[in-house]
């Protein structure tokens, strides 16, 4: 099989997996710091953030301190799963998920803070459970700031090889993704090859974020009463 | 007066002392020090860099520069050499004294900068090709992007052995140790040219004419490069 | 007892400051609330329906203690089985008038489809003549169709009391009839207490049994 | 002075203009992509966002080819401004600002999607400008999700060096900025300085951040009829 | 001629299509506009204030034409200088009652300052009762004083007409009484046209010099 098609298929493999965990993990976190009030919320939102603000490279290092096999971390899970993430395509999942992460949260936190309150106080009175609401009317109306954060995610978690180099390596068919080859294309000069690489993610890329686009529910919102 | 230098990033501590002490001496001198993978520099001055003096950290990318018409052949000198040494953790049990003992079963993975663009990862490959062992040994490695990378995983015991300079050994005493210097039938040598743009030409003469000097190849040494 | 609830409130916005402090036992069925604009009838009803929780009193329904700030007690809104009809209505902006109606009829995690149809809401429909727009979003109704949508979702599911905010604003006269008669023969067959807010004389008259006046936050 | 402190300073100024371009022009473009309907609007929402799915150190490379002096782009600055952008702290605002410039437009879109077009409509009524009603309404009801995106682009561009660095090079007290420094110290081996510095532009950014949020207006939007 | 008016518009939703064609020219300056819901009154108002554009006809007041389709003409809701109360009032979230009503005082790129205060406003509250709710945020309201600060923001810009959608549904009726009073001296004293939406047979007798009847589109 083409190197490049093989590239492409991790790529798409590695970012999906990462937007999935992003989309559940930044919806739910996302949600609790927009709902709940405890203390230190800002300051978690804020720390939540950092892997925003540090080279990727460099959190690629602190990642391969945690989950290498010499961390407590890393050996525990060698020891009771048998699993080692450096070097795997899963820990290059990670490592994009971890970069991306902030993407996603703190739109969905800003989305889900301005659903207006008294739609859920209606669904409570008719009797539909917390969680159904959530379902039912606070994500919905709270989907299209969510959808924007999720598909910038998608495209870091596509873009990213800082952080997935450091913790996956670069074994190709293994865990060389799509950007990894074009930097490495453009780090040996190739230019042509590396041209080619960008062009063929930018399709990919845009292709899936105008298929999400149409996921999306009609500008529900907007028109709310206009 | 101020000159541009960009340099290899593996050169970051010794330049930043000769850089140092050469202001010192000529206090109405300023050097700007630009650190990055040799090939990224390369492009930067490509693209119109107003970068006074390069060092390369090998010579594919000096000529590069030279075919690009970058830099004058008469120009360039090389100043220090390097050498290529097999790392493994400093606690490895693995006995490893010849290029073929990578063929253990007991080593599973080797880190190698990618040859396609790491320049140590260049010369890995002609010493495991003139060892017949390239092919071979090809299900084992992890290509890393830089020498740092390839260190990186030595230390913390992700794989087994590791290809790297003497000088990023140095780096990590404690947690790295010297399997064995690798036999190169070529010279690691580190390029340094004044490019033909620079609009401080003397100056740049100047500085590079006092990386020669004893007193700045005593720092280099210090960090492991060798004598020219 | 069908009624039997005393509602302490504090509420404050800089400087000012608004009690409300009602109290009252009843047996009637059907009790009328009438008060100036910021009486605090609204607030009263949200107190009933568990969207606002009171700093002190009780709240009895039929026989059933939803709320009783001495002994911890303050039942879920969910767990009322209430009627309830907002004042601004709050319907759903993302769900068709249909949908809106349809919407506590099933509790799972999914809204009714957009084609949702059965006897119940066809009644409701009907009743309430909203048959053409059961497939039109709240953005594209008008006042006295909103009203008459929220009206429908809150009545169709066979509440234990029904709280009524001002049911009749947005209707025209004739329209006002007809439902005021819709409405009293549902609350006739279900037998259920009614609370309602009104500023229209004629609905004081079919289901005031009993009017309370609201007065700055107490009772007349 | 001390370098740590010279590049903490660069850093924030490189951050703090990339922020600032990016604010205008993301909320300008997020507004026109909510607003106007033109034919390949989607699109275009899509190719603004490729700058994410690119591996900064490629984009800093064709950010390199476009600005360089060789290039006809940067041959005119060079001509009629005198301005070489390519080793400058300019060069790396910019540099910064297109990284991060999705993490602006995209959210801002979504909030002034989410805006209850019947406000504006109101606020004509009342005889104020369009441009006025923007400032006014639109704007303030928008703007928690704005914020969102601005803070996370000021994180990003702090923590950004792939693009920086290939474009504004690692001149230590001129175009060397904090993140640069901490790849730097993890490139040569020197942990304890990169530790440091990590920890100090993690509290310069979330002190950045922590102060942003309190500037932020109440949480209107949330509470508008609850 | 204080209105001249043709208006017509079809508007589409899934299978169902509302037709609105109302065309009539009068000399009176008070209007009132009655008709069931859904009948088409609102959007006939949202039209002459320029909020929804007509398909085709005219729209003149008071001389000045604020839309012709055959002449392309289509006046900017900014230039019409009209009052216009929405029957959902449609009030800033993010101002308090007193910026509200302050809003189109000044047009430039600034909102009133939270504290701001001046003849004007404090007259407007205090003829519509809001004096002591002028800090308050819509949110904190009851649903007749967001009424009666919409009204109050509508009113207070000395406006060329008055387009008023149900200005008094949510108010008691002791405050219907007051409030319609001061409608009518301000409209007797700026002397210029005024139409009413209304359910309300009382408003229809004080105010409706001439009386419309819509239904379902057409004028009866
Ligand atoms: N969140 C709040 N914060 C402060 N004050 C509030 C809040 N909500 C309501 N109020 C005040 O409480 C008082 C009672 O409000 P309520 O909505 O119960 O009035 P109401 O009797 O329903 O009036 P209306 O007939 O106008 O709807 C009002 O004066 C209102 O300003
Ligand atoms: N955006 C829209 N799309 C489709 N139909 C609409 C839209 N907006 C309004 N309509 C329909 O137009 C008709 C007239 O609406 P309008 O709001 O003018 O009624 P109204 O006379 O003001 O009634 P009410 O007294 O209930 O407020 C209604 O049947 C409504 O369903
Ligand atoms: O900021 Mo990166 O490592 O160049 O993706
Ligand atoms: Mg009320
Ligand atoms: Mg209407």
């Amino acid at each position: 099989m083409n190197p490049a098609w093989t590239a492409l298929l991790l790529s798409l493999k590695v970012a999906g997996w990462a937007t999935l965990l992003n989309l559940v993990g930044g919806i739910a976190v996302g949600y609790l710091l927009a709902r709940k009030r405890f203390p230190g919320r800002d300051l978690l939102d804020t720390l939540l953030t950092l892997p925003m603000v540090m080279p990727p490279t460099v959190l690629g290092y602190y990642l391969l301190v945690l989950m290498g096999r010499r961390s407590w971390f890393g050996a525990w899970l060698q020891e009771h799963f048998g699993i080692s993430l450096i070097f795997t395509w899963q820990g290059a999942v990670i490592a994009a998920a971890i970069v991306a992460f902030p993407l996603v949260f703190k739109p969905a936190r800003a989305a889900f803070e301005a659903v207006d309150g008294q739609l859920e106080q209606a669904a409570r009175v008719l009797g539909v459970s917390e969680m159904a609401i959530f379902f039912r009317v606070t994500l919905p109306l709270a989907w299209r700031g969510i959808l924007a954060g999720v598909l910038l995610a998608f495209a870091r978690a596509l873009g990213e090889f800082g952080a997935t180099l450091m913790v996956a390596g670069s074994i190709p068919g293994k865990t060389q993704t799509l950007s990894i080859a074009v930097y490495e294309a453009v780090q040996a000069g190739q230019d042509d090859v590396a041209n080619t690489l960008v062009l063929l993610t930018s399709a990919v890329c845009i292709a899936v974020l105008l298929l999400a686009g149409r996921l999306a529910p009609g500008r529900i919102a907007n028109q709310m009463q206009g | 007066s101020e000159v541009t230098v960009s340099a290899a990033a593996s050169l970051t501590n010794a330049f930043k002392e000769i850089a140092q002490n050469y202001q010192t001496q000529y206090p109405e001198a300023k050097v700007a020090l630009n650190f990055g993978a040799s090939g990224a520099l390369l492009q930067q001055i490509a693209k119109g860099a107003p970068v006074d003096v390069f060092a390369s950290a090998d010579q594919e990318t000096m000529d590069a520069a030279e075919k690009q018409g970058l830099v004058a052949n008469a120009d360039r000198r090389d100043f220090v050499k390097n050498a290529l040494v097999l790392i493994v953790p400093v606690d490895s049990t693995l006995n490893i004294k010849r290029l073929d003992d990578l063929n253990q079963p007991t080593v599973k993975r080797i880190a190698i900068g990618n040859p396609a663009s790491v320049p140590v990862g260049r010369y890995t490959q002609h010493a495991l090709e003139a060892a017949k062992l390239w092919p071979a040994l090809e299900s084992k490695t992890i290509h890393t992007q830089n020498v740092r990378q390839s260190l990186d995983y030595v230390a913390r015991g992700e794989v087994d052995s590791g290809f790297v300079y003497a000088t990023d050994a140095a780096i990590m005493k404690d947690k790295v140790r010297i399997a064995m210097e690798v036999p190169l039938n070529v010279v690691i040598s580190y390029p340094i040219a004044k490019l033909k743009a620079s609009t401080n030409a003397d100056e740049a003469k100047r500085f590079i004419a006092y990386v020669f000097l004893p007193q700045s190849q005593a720092i280099l040494n210090k960090y492991g490069f060798q004598k020219p | 007892m069908q009624f039997d609830l005393h509602v302490k409130k504090i509420l404050e916005s800089g400087k000012r400051r608004f009690e409300l402090d009602i109290a009252f036992s009843s047996d009637s069925q059907r009790l009328v609330i009438l008060g100036a604009s910021g009486a605090g009838k609204s607030l009263l009803l949200k107190a009933i329906a568990g969207l606002m929780t009171p700093d002190s009193g009780h709240i009895r329904l039929g026989g059933t203690t939803l709320f009783e700030s001495a002994a911890r007690i303050n039942q879920a809104p969910q767990l009322r089985q209430l009627a309830y009809l907002f004042q601004d209505y709050a319907l759903f902006p993302h769900l068709n008038v249909a949908q809106n109606i349809a919407f506590g009829l099933n509790k799972g995690w999914r809204n009714p489809p957009v084609t949702v149809q059965n006897e119940k809401i066809d009644y409701w429909l009907q009743a309430f003549q909203l048959q053409s727009l059961a497939r039109q979003l709240p953005h594209e109704l008008s006042g006295g169709q909103k009203q008459r949508t929220a009206l429908a979702r809150a009545l169709i599911s066979e509440p234990r009391a029904l709280l009524l905010d001002e049911p009749f604003a947005a209707l025209d006269q004739s329209l006002r009839v007809s439902m005021r008669q819709e409405l009293d023969s549902l609350q006739r067959q279900l037998q259920v207490p009614m609370i309602l807010i009104t500023h229209d004389a004629e609905d004081a008259k079919v289901f005031g049994e009993q009017v309370l006046n609201v007065h700055e936050g107490k009772l007349l």
